[in-house]
């Protein structure tokens, strides 16, 4: 198992590599005048071609990426063109907002679904089942910028029980986290229904009930755990989706994440900028689905003996 | 002993406040706001946040919001477009090229340590080196130090932009001693700012907010902060920033949405201040590309134009329709320019003299929603003449880049003249400028740059004004640009808070804002 | 082989069957009929010139009327007729950017499976790169690259939904590929193209056709959320995203400005899920019993 | 058909089970009889779909519901009235009294336990014991079956099909049940695993002296374990009988239709009779006699009446019209061995 992690630790060195490459590729491709955009619209021609060649801009795409990766083999994730401040600082200020709203709104999509999923599945066609799997759909179907904004109306403008922007205190936090959370929360209750539902018609369960276990056992105790491994898989694939709906959401509520700061980035193309989030995101990202695999071995002892 | 209680009381406010840090942000000093002796924290909502808190490493609004605060320059700028001296407490031209400063006694910085001209020396030949504001201070040759308050600044060549420069929050005066000390430590201007100015920096929490206190040992008596903490927050979401004003986390809002303004006039607890700004925006073509070197087309366009449509989709009625190429609260604002009024027919006939009746086809780049908004009534209004027009939004950097480049057919632009002319007339309309310059119409006319070269050195000031006239009448004959708007500048507030002291140039003060 | 071809037929029509008896995916598949009726007819039913692109300022975002159902935009265009347009450029956009996806996905996913090994390896290392970004940052950074327009939105979505499409093919390929009809397709000397194609894409349809319908209505969400940080299609086009972000700043004032483009994709959305999950439970009987 | 109640371990009369769909209604088990005398074995043999399986299920109580019903019946284990009991109740005679014994033993382990976990489950759920006794007596167990019981900590993957199956075995008899019900024990099984599965369960079944009740198809497993013998077709039992009743003097035409699916090891040159057609669709069962579409010896009478049972002798029953008087139907001709 420790051989197992270790190697898929080595190997986001590859991914690293990987990635930096192609969001460096792209953002090449991208025309845009990035002193200009530092400088604004008022600095003359001279201070523009004095930024350009201070940050390096008049060089080959090659030579710049070459030196990228240079610091980048150093630990060095390189200097914001538009700050000047050390890109790992500048991600990093703003890299706990960004995971405690991801976390959060994890949190609450996994701590509602699972147990939805599992009553909708026990008691299939029931009310409650048709209830949460509307909403499920709905959930799953609305565009949570949407959401975000909607929820802003409601309970920040006519209700005023939550701030509509920043990040001070856990009230600021319940409206970006829902608006986060939900489309996650349809995806997993639905996951976790459907996998549910599979699982309760599997033999081993029949077995269980004729061994005498009671219906909450039969759930609990063998159902569930067969039951999560699909839904542990979507819980990490939506955690990608939950770091790109961030983007969404920190925009909606002017959250000071990560996500704002890319996208103010990708817009001012500040490539050294772009690529540290990038990069921390994808290895953030390529992390919590190493976990989920270490979670794979410890629900299922079959994926546990080929990691060995 | 009453003044020294309340004194005393503002103390312990004030480092109980610090000792709390911020934890209660949200509930200001409006309740207590009346109260004498009360700690008034003024929170204002910005929509972007700041780049740097170093003056050598920023050229924009949101970041001088900080830096202007924190640090003073050698001039200011009055409300009547004067300059006055801010740490200088005169100056003298002795000729075209040599300037005499003398400054302020027993200015003291925020350590305490007094200001001397050595100061000014070492701060205005550094910022020589930054390439983000050097170009503010390059006609600036060397720096002569006197005595502790008394040096001189020669130039390279004769200028008429140093005084206004040195208002410009890149002109800040740093303290020697600080920086060469931070430097030596191997941190950042930016880690520790620290200036002469009415507030000391306390926190920034990038993204979010920053917040700055009082100094209540400022020089300036008259200009001493009048609350005791200024929290500025960073809310990108129009809708979310003005709902923040409404329900009060905001007690000041200075990007207020056009679309919101309305609501704001007719809520009974909020005050909206309208000035007139500098702020321009408009439509230019590019010259370089037939059919638009035809002066007739570019005659018709302006003919064609509905502005007061525009005005309404792109800033909700907000401002006023314009027909000038630089705003009218700006210092070099001369009202001489040829109007074209919106006239369907005579756009017609003069396409048809120039050959185009049957219409054409062009692109036109948008670099934002606004701007796009602008462009979507243009498209609508030029369909009419059987123009295409193929809107193209792009981010700003790609915009600066690609209209640099000439490749645009036409574009939509925007320009908030500061308190230097020349920084207006000539990246926009000289030919040295053309492209990545800021001359996006690629006008080139030997005249003009004649006459803005001249206005920018001739120390005569009616020969600076007939210059600049000429070059107004030229530009709106040549119809150069379709000048759309003069926006309103718009600050939304707390009705019961005073103080509110608009810049036209967006270099807003706040010591004066209080409750 | 006539054989199979006709007990294929018969599969399909059960599964059609049980797909018709599905009441809610058979619902989904209306709102999609009524939809994609709307997108061909939509200059029957309001003309583009007159309705949806000329503005008229005087009656600009007027709440929803006899004459204008949806009421009108800012720049007084009728909604209506804006969102009937819109549903052209969703359904394109959603199909054209699942098609890249599936094409270039697909054709590296069986590529991997069927040969496996180092071709296996190469390609799903390089896919396992775009999977570690996620796929709404790679869609916005590839859109910033190449620049707004309904071409590059597309072609932005496609590509960063290619490694799921490789991924789902090569799982389904290998899991056919062992089967007896394609080993003796293999031993009468088929090539491999052939066997991919002929034999094997045939037999892997149902993850992928289940797949195609869930990704049409994240490519639609994916459009509008990169409209909503200005990185969408061009106006005057009427594309949902991009009429409800113009609207998000009268969001108080008008609501219908935000509300309607927002209903439409939640509904369009909504049908393509309804159908993709009565596909899959029609294409998986043991889920329905 | 019984007069002593407590000499049978299981008592099933009239029993009906219905399962709702949208096809409409199937009625899976249409008033069947079966009892098992202590110790004995009762084979039930039938095609698939003949309704043994559900059967089974009903003896426990876990005929999935919805869709499935029991509607009609009753059924006595050891003279108690199963449909009496609370699901509570039901739950301690799951496991202890009636075990099951599954088709597929591949699937039916769960895959996230270990197996001397599974087995150890049922002992703490009926036994007042901790749960290191109850793994020290599994692992008892699992040697009983042939298993060493130092693999008690394995997952189910990390075995073959037959040690599978003797896992089951091991936990179906580890609470010394009186009923083991068996359903098709071997089918998913290699031949000679197979002949191991039945030795065991015989052995066991003999030590611990559990009645069972054997569901197969194989009639070859019925004439090695069964002491009765009940056929089952459609819902329906249509003929039954001591082992000799069956083997010896076959009645019915359908009993008589699955000897003939046998090849003949002595007679090679003979033809193999397979019962010609396929069960009827559930939903829609034939009027009168539900064999008669497939019944070579079919007349008028079979589609409109259904037969009644006839006895034969003491212990051999049948339901065909043939065996009742003025049904002027009759057996033999061509098909008639």
């Amino acid at each position: 198992m420790h051989k197992y992690v270790i190697k898929r630790l080595i190997m986001l060195i590859p991914v690293v590599i990987g990635v930096s490459f192609l969001v460096f590729f792209i953002m090449s491709l991208a025309p845009g005048d990035t002193a200009r955009t530092i400088l604004g619209e008022d600095a003359p021609i001279e201070a523009i071609e004095a930024l350009n060649e201070e940050l390096g801009l008049n060089d080959p795409v090659l030579i710049r990426y070459g030196r990228y990766m240079m610091g980048l083999a150093h630990g060095d994730l390189g200097t914001s063109y538009k700050s000047g401040r050390s890109v790992f600082t500048e991600v990093m200020s703003r890299f706990p907002d960004t995971l405690k709203l991801a976390f959060w709104g994890m949190l609450f999509a996994v701590v509602l679904s699972i147990p939805i999923g599992i009553i909708s599945a026990t008691r299939q066609y029931s009310l409650i089942d048709s209830v949460s799997m509307v909403f499920a759909l709905l959930g799953v179907a609305t565009p949570n910028f949407w959401l975000g904004l909607m929820l802003i109306i409601g309970f920040s403008l006519h209700l005023r029980w939550f701030p509509s922007g920043g990040s001070e205190g856990w009230k600021a936090l319940v409206l970006p986290v829902i608006t986060l959370g939900t489309g996650c929360m349809a995806n997993i209750t639905r996951t976790t229904r459907s996998s549910m539902l599979e699982v309760i018609r599997q033999d081993y369960i029949r077995t269980a009930k004729a061994k005498g276990v009671n219906s909450r056992n039969v759930i609990y105790k063998h159902a569930l755990k067969n039951a999560l491994i699909p839904v542990v898989t979507v819980i990490g694939l939506q955690f990608g989706s939950l770091l790109g709906g961030a983007v969404l959401t920190e925009a909606v509520f002017s959250w000071p994440g990560v996500g704002t700061f890319l996208v103010n980035s990708i817009k001012a193309k500040d490539t050294p900028a772009v690529l540290g989030c990038v990069i921390i995101f994808s290895i953030c990202f390529s992390i919590v689905n190493l976990c989920v695999d270490i979670l794979y071995a410890y629900i299922d002892p079959r994926i546990k003996s080929k990691y060995k | 002993m009453k003044k020294a209680l309340c004194t005393i009381l503002a103390g312990a406010m004030a480092v109980s406040l610090l000792a709390g840090c911020g934890g209660g942000g949200a509930d200001s000093g409006k309740g207590e706001g009346g109260a004498a002796g009360g700690s008034q924290v003024i929170n204002i909502g910005i929509n972007t946040d700041v780049s740097s808190l170093d003056p050598h490493n920023h050229n924009d609004t949101a970041s001088a919001y900080a830096t202007r605060h924190i640090y003073s320059n050698l001039v200011r700028l009055t409300d009547n477009n004067e300059f006055v001296g801010d740490l200088a407490e005169k100056w003298e031209f002795v000729d075209d090229v040599t300037v005499e400063f003398t400054l302020k006694e027993g200015v003291k910085f925020h350590d305490g340590s007094t200001l001397t001209a050595e100061d000014v020396k070492y701060s205005l030949e550094s910022q020589k080196e930054s390439p983000k504001v050097g170009h503010l201070v390059s006609m600036v040759d060397s720096v002569e130090v006197k005595d502790d308050t008394h040096f001189v600044i020669h130039m390279n060549t004769p200028s008429n932009a140093l005084i206004s420069s040195l208002n410009h929050s890149g002109c800040a005066i740093f303290s020697k001693a600080h920086v060469e000390k931070l430097l030596a430590e191997g941190k950042k201007i930016e880690d520790e700012p620290m200036g002469t100015g009415p507030y000391k920096f306390e926190n920034w929490t990038p993204g979010a907010s920053f917040t700055l206190v009082k100094n209540p040992d400022y020089f300036d008596s008259q200009r001493m902060a009048q609350n005791d903490k200024l929290v500025f927050k960073v809310i990108s979401e129009d809708s979310a920033r003005t709902i923040a004003l409404e329900n009060g986390e905001l007690d000041l809002l200075i990007d207020v949405p056009f679309t919101d303004a309305g609501k704001i006039r007719d809520n009974d607890k909020l005050a909206l201040d309208e000035y007139v700004s500098t702020h321009v925006d408009y439509f230019t073509v590019n010259e370089t590309k037939p059919p638009f070197d035809n002066v007739k087309v570019r005659q018709a366009l302006s003919h064609a134009i509905n502005k007061e449509d525009v005005v309404i989709a792109a800033i909700n009625g907000e401002g006023k329709a314009f027909d000038n190429y630089i705003g009218e609260a700006a210092i070099g604002y001369y009202d001489v320019v040829t109007k074209y009024d919106y006239d369907v027919e005579k756009a017609k006939a003069l396409l048809e003299e120039a050959g185009y009746g049957d219409g054409f086809t062009f692109n036109c780049y948008v670099s934002n929603a606004k701007r796009a908004n602008s462009a979507t009534v243009i498209q609508a209004n030029l369909a009419e003449l059987g123009i295409t027009m193929n809107i193209e939004q792009m981010e700003a950097s790609t915009f600066y880049e690609k209209t640099g480049n000439s490749e645009h057919d036409s574009c939509i632009a925007g320009w908030v003249a500061n308190a230097e002319p020349d920084n207006t007339y000539r990246p926009l309309f000289t030919s040295g400028n053309a492209g990545a310059g800021g001359n996006r119409s690629f006008y080139m006319n030997p005249e003009v740059d004649k006459l803005v070269d001249d206005a920018a050195v001739n120390s005569d000031k009616a020969a600076v004004q007939k210059d600049y006239e000429t070059v107004l009448k030229t530009l709106s004959e040549d119809a150069v640009w379709v000048p759309l708007f003069a926006q309103t500048g718009l600050i939304a507030r707390n009705a019961d808070l005073q103080g509110v002291n608009p810049s036209p140039i967006q270099m807003h003060d706040f010591y004066s804002v209080h409750y | 082989m006539e054989n199979k071809k006709a007990k294929k037929r018969s599969m399909t029509m059960e599964v059609c069957q049980r797909l018709a008896k599905n009441k809610m995916a058979m619902l989904g598949l209306a709102i999609l009929i009524v939809l994609v009726l709307c997108a061909v007819f939509a200059d029957v039913i309001a003309d583009y010139e007159t309705k949806v692109v000329a503005q008229n300022i005087a009656n600009r975002l007027k709440g929803p009327s006899a004459e204008h159902w949806f009421g009108t935009d800012e720049f007084g265009r009728d909604i209506f007729a804006r969102i009937i347009h819109g549903s052209r450029v969703s359904l394109v956009v959603g199909l054209i950017s699942v098609s890249v996806s599936l094409i270039a996905g697909g054709c590296l996913g069986a590529f991997a499976g069927f040969y496996g090994g180092k071709i296996d390896n190469v390609i799903m290392r390089v896919m396992d790169i775009f999977l570690a970004v996620p796929s709404t940052l790679l869609a916005m950074t590839i859109v910033a690259a190449l620049g707004s327009s309904l071409i590059n939105v597309m072609l932005a979505i496609g590509i960063s939904g290619i490694p799921n499409y490789a991924r789902i093919v090569r799982a389904a390929v290998m899991s056919v590929k062992d089967q007896e009809f394609v080993e003796s397709s293999r031993a009468i000397g088929a090539s491999s193209m052939t066997t991919i194609f002929r034999e094997i894409i045939p037999n892997c349809m149902a993850p992928i056709i289940v797949q195609v319908t869930l990704s049409v209505a994240s490519a639609i969400l994916s459009t509008a959320s990169l409209s909503f940080i200005g990185l969408g299609v061009q106006p005057p086009d009427p594309e949902w995203g991009a009429m409800l972000s113009g609207g998000r700043n009268f969001l108080r004032d008008a609501v219908h400005l935000t509300l309607f483009p927002g209903l439409a994709i939640v509904i369009t959305i909504l049908a393509l899920n309804l159908l993709g999950d009565g596909l899959r439970d029609a294409l998986d009987p043991r889920l329905k019993q | 058909m019984a007069e002593n109640d407590v000499k049978y371990t299981l008592d099933i009369k009239d029993l009906e089970v219905q399962f709702k769909t949208v096809d409409g209604v199937v009625r899976a088990v249409n008033g069947i009889d079966l009892s098992i005398q202590k110790g004995q074995t009762l084979g039930l043999v039938g095609e698939t779909g003949a309704g043994k399986t559900t059967t089974a299920l009903s003896i426990l109580r876990l005929v999935p519901d919805p869709p499935g019903k029991i509607t009609g019946g009753t059924i006595t284990l050891e003279g108690k009235d199963l449909f009496a009991f609370s699901e509570k109740e039901m739950e301690t005679i799951r496991g202890s009294q009636v075990s099951m014994i599954f088709q597929d033993p591949m699937t039916s382990l769960n895959p996230v336990m270990t197996v001397g976990d599974q087995i150890a489950e049922v002992i703490q759920l009926h036994d007042k014991i901790d749960q290191k006794g109850a793994l020290e007596k599994a692992k008892a167990m699992l040697e009983m079956v042939g298993i060493p019981g130092n693999r008690s900590t394995e997952y189910p993957h990390q075995f073959s099909g037959g040690m599978k199956q003797r896992v089951i075995i091991a936990m179906a008899l580890v609470c010394n049940p009186h009923l083991l019900i068996a359903d098709e024990p071997t089918t998913a099984l290699d031949v000679t695993i197979q002949a191991q599965v039945l030795d065991l369960m015989q052995k066991l079944r003999e030590k611990y002296g559990t009645s069972m009740l054997m569901i197969t198809h194989d009639l070859g497993i019925v004439a090695e374990v069964c002491d009765d013998v009940s056929i089952m077709y459609a819902g329906r039992i249509v003929e039954h009988g001591t082992l000799e009743d069956i083997f010896e003097s076959t009645s019915h035409p359908y009993t008589e239709g699955l000897f003939g699916s046998l090849p003949n090891i002595e007679n090679r040159q003979e033809q193999l009779k397979p019962i010609p057609g396929l069960m009827p669709d559930p939903t829609d069962l034939p009027s009168g006699c539900t064999f008669h579409p497939r019944c070579k010896y079919c007349k008028d009478i079979c589609r409109s009446r259904v037969p009644a049972v006839t006895k034969l002798s003491d212990t051999h029953l049948v339901a065909c019209l043939a065996y009742e008087e003025g049904t002027g139907v009759t057996l033999g001709g061509d098909g008639n061995e």
